[in-house]
């Protein structure tokens, strides 16, 4: 009887209007699984339901499948009406043990294998696993690799975080439209990556001292051409969304994740920058040659979706300066160190963790070689995983809409969060 | 920054007790690591982060190794005497030296941009003696990741707020990443060309696997 | 002083606006190839599944492999399968009997290429290759595999060229050397002598 | 204005009512226009499927489909097909009566609504004198259509997707319905024809005389608009089925012809709406220009309603989707403040008729512009201030 009780409450309670509509879909919820299992008495056996936790609460499983978790990801939502009161991330469905397929592979082998890591930005991963073994073994790299290493990654930053802007606002519900224009542009790089490297995702380019090819004649041409055609496709994006009204409302305020959360929790990235932590490992680490080129780094200030749309706005920006100073004095020369061995290659035994500014993180790899060509341990820092530990604190009191939004900022892809 | 035996005084100085001991790195990478024994470990690990000094405020990366049992311990400096002249000789004296299982921290302080502490927590062994102070409630980015250590290692962690497996499905045994982990024999027939993995394939398929 | 509300709206309209005609006149702004009848030049560098090169009109002398296996040791998915030749009184001969490529495992990583010394194995650019039977109709074997040294140097023109030089450099070294011992003709070159 | 091109439709209903015998000639009569509206409008459908398509694909940069027949002619009647062989599936649960009236539930009523809408000079299927009540009361049954659709699919997605449906057309009412009173004031009759009537002619011999070029005239058809975008579930307030949150809100256990259904449900409302539209505000079947005069007038009103569905796939192209309790506040703190001071405008506009001053019709326009825009930007800003939102600045770290 208390069922239709309460439910007469909440619907006097909803006339009166102090009760939002979602309370009154709390309630129905909470009347409707009993209501079938005696109605459908006559029909097929019908299941019992499945025993109710908190009964005013609706558990969703948002995903495995679910247009806009990027990839196979699931959340365990508990909604009350449309709040969200519990949320509980779920991995594992692309995992496939990739550290322990590198324990049993040579390292050049391992090379090919970072490519499917971070699917979408495959040459930061070379690069990051590049340095990793390249400090293990102590080994250097000539001038003009370490060029070439700085303009892919740089082409790789505008690509993943032009992308990343098209799935945030194709969340957001607009029909794929920016999420086109962010596709037209990453073809091009990508064409530049396929000339350069042979394919166009897996380009497994980097080797331990240096590039696997040259450059092919033309390439920097086009790629002047395209860093110079850039900056018109960010001022469209920038005029197709920035101030747009609803992007605003569905952005500003929403999961805000404050500066001491961020560091404690090991946020990097653009996400830890739109908070206003002034961490980005280009800088810090001073890897590579990125001191030789002056850019800025852009911090937010709310930590909530808008800034990290933002952020990653004008971070393009940024690496098309960097790039513009590469290519214009990128110097001719080796791009392998000629010493470098390419087979049998048995760094000594000890351990060390190099890591990189990747577009969603910092990206790092921790080898354990005991001298022997496989490595003995291979780990590998996945930004992506541990940008996700503050899901939860993210999204608590938000709606199942911002919960997409929220997960769309945090830049997570599969590859990379379940290894 | 302060060399790693600094660091070291400094923490015993405010932990008292605490086992430390460094563990060092042959490679070029130079950087040695700082070994803690699981009991003091979340106090040392609430002084490195608070330690004005110090503010190791960020835990990048925690891995999970495995160690396996060594018959021979080549770092154990076990003195022989044997004819008047103390020598480590292995073939006599073959001693079982009990693997352990490792917890890896590196921690870097975005405070100060300071470069990476390396800590180290052993379990006892590893069969049953394999739990260890969990560093969650010290730095929270080591949640997920200690975790999956749990998930594919098996060290189980102390005080860690919601301590399952990760990776794998729940109902899942065994701890894949370890050395001594054996693939489940429920092989679907992938018909890769190669002899063990043809092997395997045709213990299943005897009729239907032909020559390749 | 924000703008006035609705503003930021009727920008963005104005852009997909300029598209929307863009796409009529300006090829930058319709960027859609269609697939069976147009076709993207393939680049140059291009690599989707290896093929073994062979020199001269035979492809089973002219197999520039010689069954060294170091592309199958290297290979990271071990997806090559070799089985040395060996005649009669089992000596082992200098090819193949047996190299078969599971192209549904080969992730066209090229290391294969990049290890192999004798350039006999090279990346293919063709990717129409959808077979109907999954396990049998992915394992390519070395009859399938093998293409002339002019096909590679159709889809690799440069490379080719160099790869071509080097070999043609090396076995006029051999020659120079086989020929002041006087020995049988039988050039000592990796590579079959056949005149490319 | 009897041009012979105009009247012909009417003269082929004229023409076929007499052929059959006079008994049934009454039933004919009416028979005739509701087979010409479904046949029209169930077209227009599948034409809009196809122009959404290749509309949206054009916007993105690229072809949008060509494969069906030339152009994608084909491609309506392909996913037509498809739509009848799919099956059909049910969930066990659910609440099979009502399951199955839903989609019915959803097209009838909009259908109905079609009866009251003048597409042309004296074409009219039926004259009502209070047509805009007829089409209101008739339009309004849609929400109950979707949450029968949300409740009997007993799932959690659809039944989330049933009440922010509800919440949405239920805000959306209210300010559709006052920014359609303007017109109706200002013509002074509930019936479209008089309302279509009053829009006759042209000022000073070039501008017509259409609602939309007063001040209250225009902002009423962009509030009507904007509460049609919201009554139809298009774009940014899209929200019952937004794909990326709860994937097809309640469609999500409808497959099949009851799918299809509910899309063309969905179809004839937005050009229902859209035809209303034209009616109060953009003069109906009137030519904008004397010199068109001669075009048939049902031309005119097709002309307009393709500007109508460009518009919304345009919007749809573009916008991204508001959240429920933003959709709630927009409509009750910004739509209906606006549509009453809208209200007021029109009165103010209506009692200074008799201003015969030189420029009297600029001041007329001047004050009803000042009048509206300055709570617009006032309530604008309210809105979004309220929040803090709006662009910001951004430092670099030094």
């Amino acid at each position: 009887m208390n069922a239709e009780l309460s439910e007469r409450e909440l619907i006097s309670a909803l006339a009166t209007g102090d009760v939002a509509p979602e309370g009154l879909a709390a309630a129905l919820a909470f009347a409707s699984p009993e209501a079938p299992a005696e109605r459908g008495a006559g029909s097929a056996p019908v299941l019992a339901p499945p025993p109710r936790g908190n009964s005013d609460l609706l558990e969703v499983a948002m995903g495995p499948h679910h247009p806009s978790t990027h990839g196979v990801f699931r959340m365990d939502v508990t909604l009350d009406g449309e709040r969200v009161v519990r949320l509980k991330p779920v991995f594992g469905y692309l995992h496939r043990n990739h550290e322990k397929i590198a324990e049993q592979t040579s390292y050049l082998g391992s090379m090919p294998y970072t490519d499917r890591l971070d699917y979408f930005c495959s040459l930061t991963n070379n690069w990051a696993y590049a340095l990793a073994v390249e400090r293990l073994a102590g080994l250097a790299v000539p001038e003009r690799a370490e060029y070439i290493r700085v303009i892919t990654a740089e082409l790789t930053r505008l690509l993943n975080h032009s992308c990343l802007i098209g799935f945030l606002t194709h969340d957001m519900g607009t029909m794929g439209t920016p999420l086109m224009y962010a596709f037209r542009e990453r073809e091009k790089i990508l064409d530049l990556f396929e000339a350069l490297t042979g394919s166009r995702m897996m380009c497994n380019y980097m080797r331990f001292g240096g590039c696997r090819a040259e450059l092919p004649p033309g390439w920097l041409e086009q790629t002047r051409s395209l860093v110079d055609e850039f900056p018109r496709f960010l001022d469209e994006f920038e005029n197709l969304l920035s101030t747009n009204e609803i992007l605003l409302a569905r952005t500003q305020g929403v999961g805000v994740l404050t500066r001491e959360l961020a560091v404690n929790a090991g946020v990097t990235g653009p996400m830890t920058r739109a908070s206003g932590v002034n961490y980005d490992i280009r800088k810090v680490d001073n890897y590579g040659i990125y001191g030789r080129f002056p850019f800025r780094v852009p911090l937010g200030e709310h930590g909530d979706v808008y800034d990290r749309y933002m952020v990653r706005a004008l971070e393009m920006r940024e690496s098309i300066g960097i790039l513009h100073q590469a290519l214009r004095d990128i110097p001719a020369g080796p791009v392998i160190d000629p010493k470098a061995k390419l087979r049998g290659f048995r760094p000594k035994p000890g351990e060390a963790y190099g890591r990189i500014e990747a577009p969603k993180g910092e990206l790092g790899f921790y080898l354990i070689s005991d001298g022997s060509p496989n490595p003995y341990r291979y780990r590998v820092r996945p930004p992506s995983l541990i940008n996700l530990t503050i899901l939860e604190d993210m999204c608590l009191g938000h709606t199942v809409a911002d919960v997409v939004v929220i997960l769309g900022a945090v830049d997570i892809v599969l590859g990379e969060v379940d290894r | 920054m302060e060399s790693l035996e600094q660091i070291k005084s400094w923490a015993e100085a405010a932990v008292p007790g605490a086992g430390l001991a460094i563990v060092p790195n042959p490679s070029p990478a130079n950087q040695p690591s700082l070994l803690i024994d699981p009991a003091h470990a979340p106090a040392v690990a609430r002084f490195l982060r608070d330690d004005p000094r110090l503010r190791f405020d960020y835990a990048s990366n925690v891995t999970g190794v495995d160690w396996l049992d060594t018959a021979v311990k080549e770092k154990v400096r076990v003195k022989h005497v044997l004819d008047g002249v103390e020598k480590e000789i292995e073939e006599t004296h073959e001693r079982k030296v009990p693997g352990f299982l490792e917890a890896v921290y590196h921690l870097y302080s975005m405070a100060l941009r300071r470069g990476p502490l390396v800590l180290r927590q052993r379990t006892g062994n590893r069969l049953d003696r394999v739990r260890v102070a969990s560093l969650t409630p010290v730095w929270r980015s080591a949640e997920f990741q200690e975790r999956e250590i749990y998930d594919l290692y098996g060290i189980v962690f102390d005080g860690h707020p919601d301590l399952r497996r990760i990776l794998m499905w729940d109902e899942f045994q065994d701890h894949p990443m370890r050395k001594d982990y054996v693939e489940p024999d429920d092989y679907e027939y992938e018909p890769t060309p190669h002899d063990e993995v043809l092997a395997k394939a045709r213990r299943h398929y005897p009729v239907e696997a032909g020559a390749a | 002083m924000n703008p006035p509300p609705g503003l930021g709206i009727v920008k963005g309209l104005v852009e997909t606006a300029r598209n929307f005609v863009g796409s009529f006149h300006d090829p930058a702004r319709l960027t859609t190839v269609q697939y069976p009848d147009e076709r993207l030049p393939a680049k140059e560098n291009a690599r989707n599944f290896p093929f073994l090169v062979y020199d001269g009109p035979d492809s089973e002398k002219g197999l520039r492999c010689v069954a060294c296996k170091i592309c199958e040791k290297e290979c990271p998915p071990q997806c090559i399968y070799i089985i040395l030749e060996r005649d009669a009184n089992g000596k082992p001969q200098k090819h193949p009997r047996v190299f078969d490529l599971d192209i549904s495992v080969c992730m066209s990583c090229q290391i294969c290429v990049e290890v192999c010394p004798f350039d006999a194995i090279k990346m293919d650019t063709d990717y129409e290759l959808s077979r109907s039977d999954r396990f049998g109709g992915l394992l390519l074997t070395k009859a399938e595999l093998a293409k002339p040294n002019d096909y590679y140097r159709r889809i690799h023109p440069t490379e080719a060229q160099e790869v071509d030089a080097r070999l043609e450099e090396e076995r006029a070294r051999a020659q120079a050397k086989a020929k002041p011992p006087a020995a049988a003709a039988k050039p000592a070159a990796p590579a079959q002598p056949a005149p490319a | 204005m009897s041009q012979p091109l105009e009247q012909l439709l009417v003269r082929l209903k004229d023409w076929l009512v007499l052929q059959c015998p006079p008994a049934a000639q009454g039933l004919v009569a009416a028979l005739i226009p509701a087979a010409a509206i479904v046949a029209v409008f169930a077209s227009l459908f599948a034409l809009t499927t196809l122009l959404e398509r290749k509309g949206l694909g054009r916007l993105q940069n690229r072809l949008g489909p060509n494969r069906v027949g030339p152009f994608g002619v084909l491609q309506p009647l392909a996913d037509g097909l498809k739509m009848l062989i799919k099956e059909d599936i049910v969930p066990r649960d659910a609440d099979r009566l009502v399951h199955l009236l839903a989609p019915v539930a959803m097209v009838v009523p909009v259908l109905l609504a079609y009866a009251v809408l003048p597409f042309g000079q004296r074409l009219v299927a039926v004259n009502f004198d209070a047509g805009i009540l007829f089409f209101f009361a008739a339009g309004a049954t849609t929400e109950l259509a979707v949450f029968m659709a949300g409740w009997s699919s007993r799932n959690k997605y659809s039944l989330l997707g049933a009440m922010r449906a509800i919440a949405q057309m239920i805000s959306y009412e209210v300010p559709l319905i006052l920014s359609a009173m303007t017109a109706v004031m200002a013509a002074g009759s509930l019936s479209l024809v008089d309302i279509v009537g009053s829009q006759a002619g042209y000022h000073w011999g070039w501008l017509p005389r259409w609602h939309a070029f007063t001040p209250w005239g225009f902002a009423g058809l962009l509030l009507f608009t904007i509460a049609a975008t919201a009554e139809s579930n298009r774009t940014p307030f899209d929200i019952p089925e937004g794909e990326s949150e709860i994937i097809a809100g309640h469609l999500v256990e409808y497959s099949g012809f009851k799918y299809a259904l509910f899309f063309l449900g969905e179809y004839l409302g937005m050009f229902a709406v859209s035809g209303l539209g034209i009616t109060l505000f953009l003069g109906g079947w009137h030519a904008p220009v004397p010199a068109l005069e001669w075009v048939p007038s049902v031309a005119w009103f097709f002309a307009k309603l393709f500007g109508f569905i460009f518009l919304f796939i345009w919007l749809r192209g573009t916008l991204p989707r508001l959240r429920t309790d933003q959709l709630m506040n927009f409509a009750w703190k910004f739509m209906v403040p606006m549509v009453l001071v809208n209200l007021m405008v029109t009165a103010v506009w209506h009692f200074t008729r008799s201003w015969h001053f030189s420029g009297a019709g600029l001041w007329r326009w001047l004050v009803g512009a000042l009048l509206l825009a300055g709570p617009y930007l006032w309530l604008g800003r309210a809105l979004a201030g309220g929040r803090r939102f709006g662009p910001r600045s951004y430092h670099y770290a030094s």
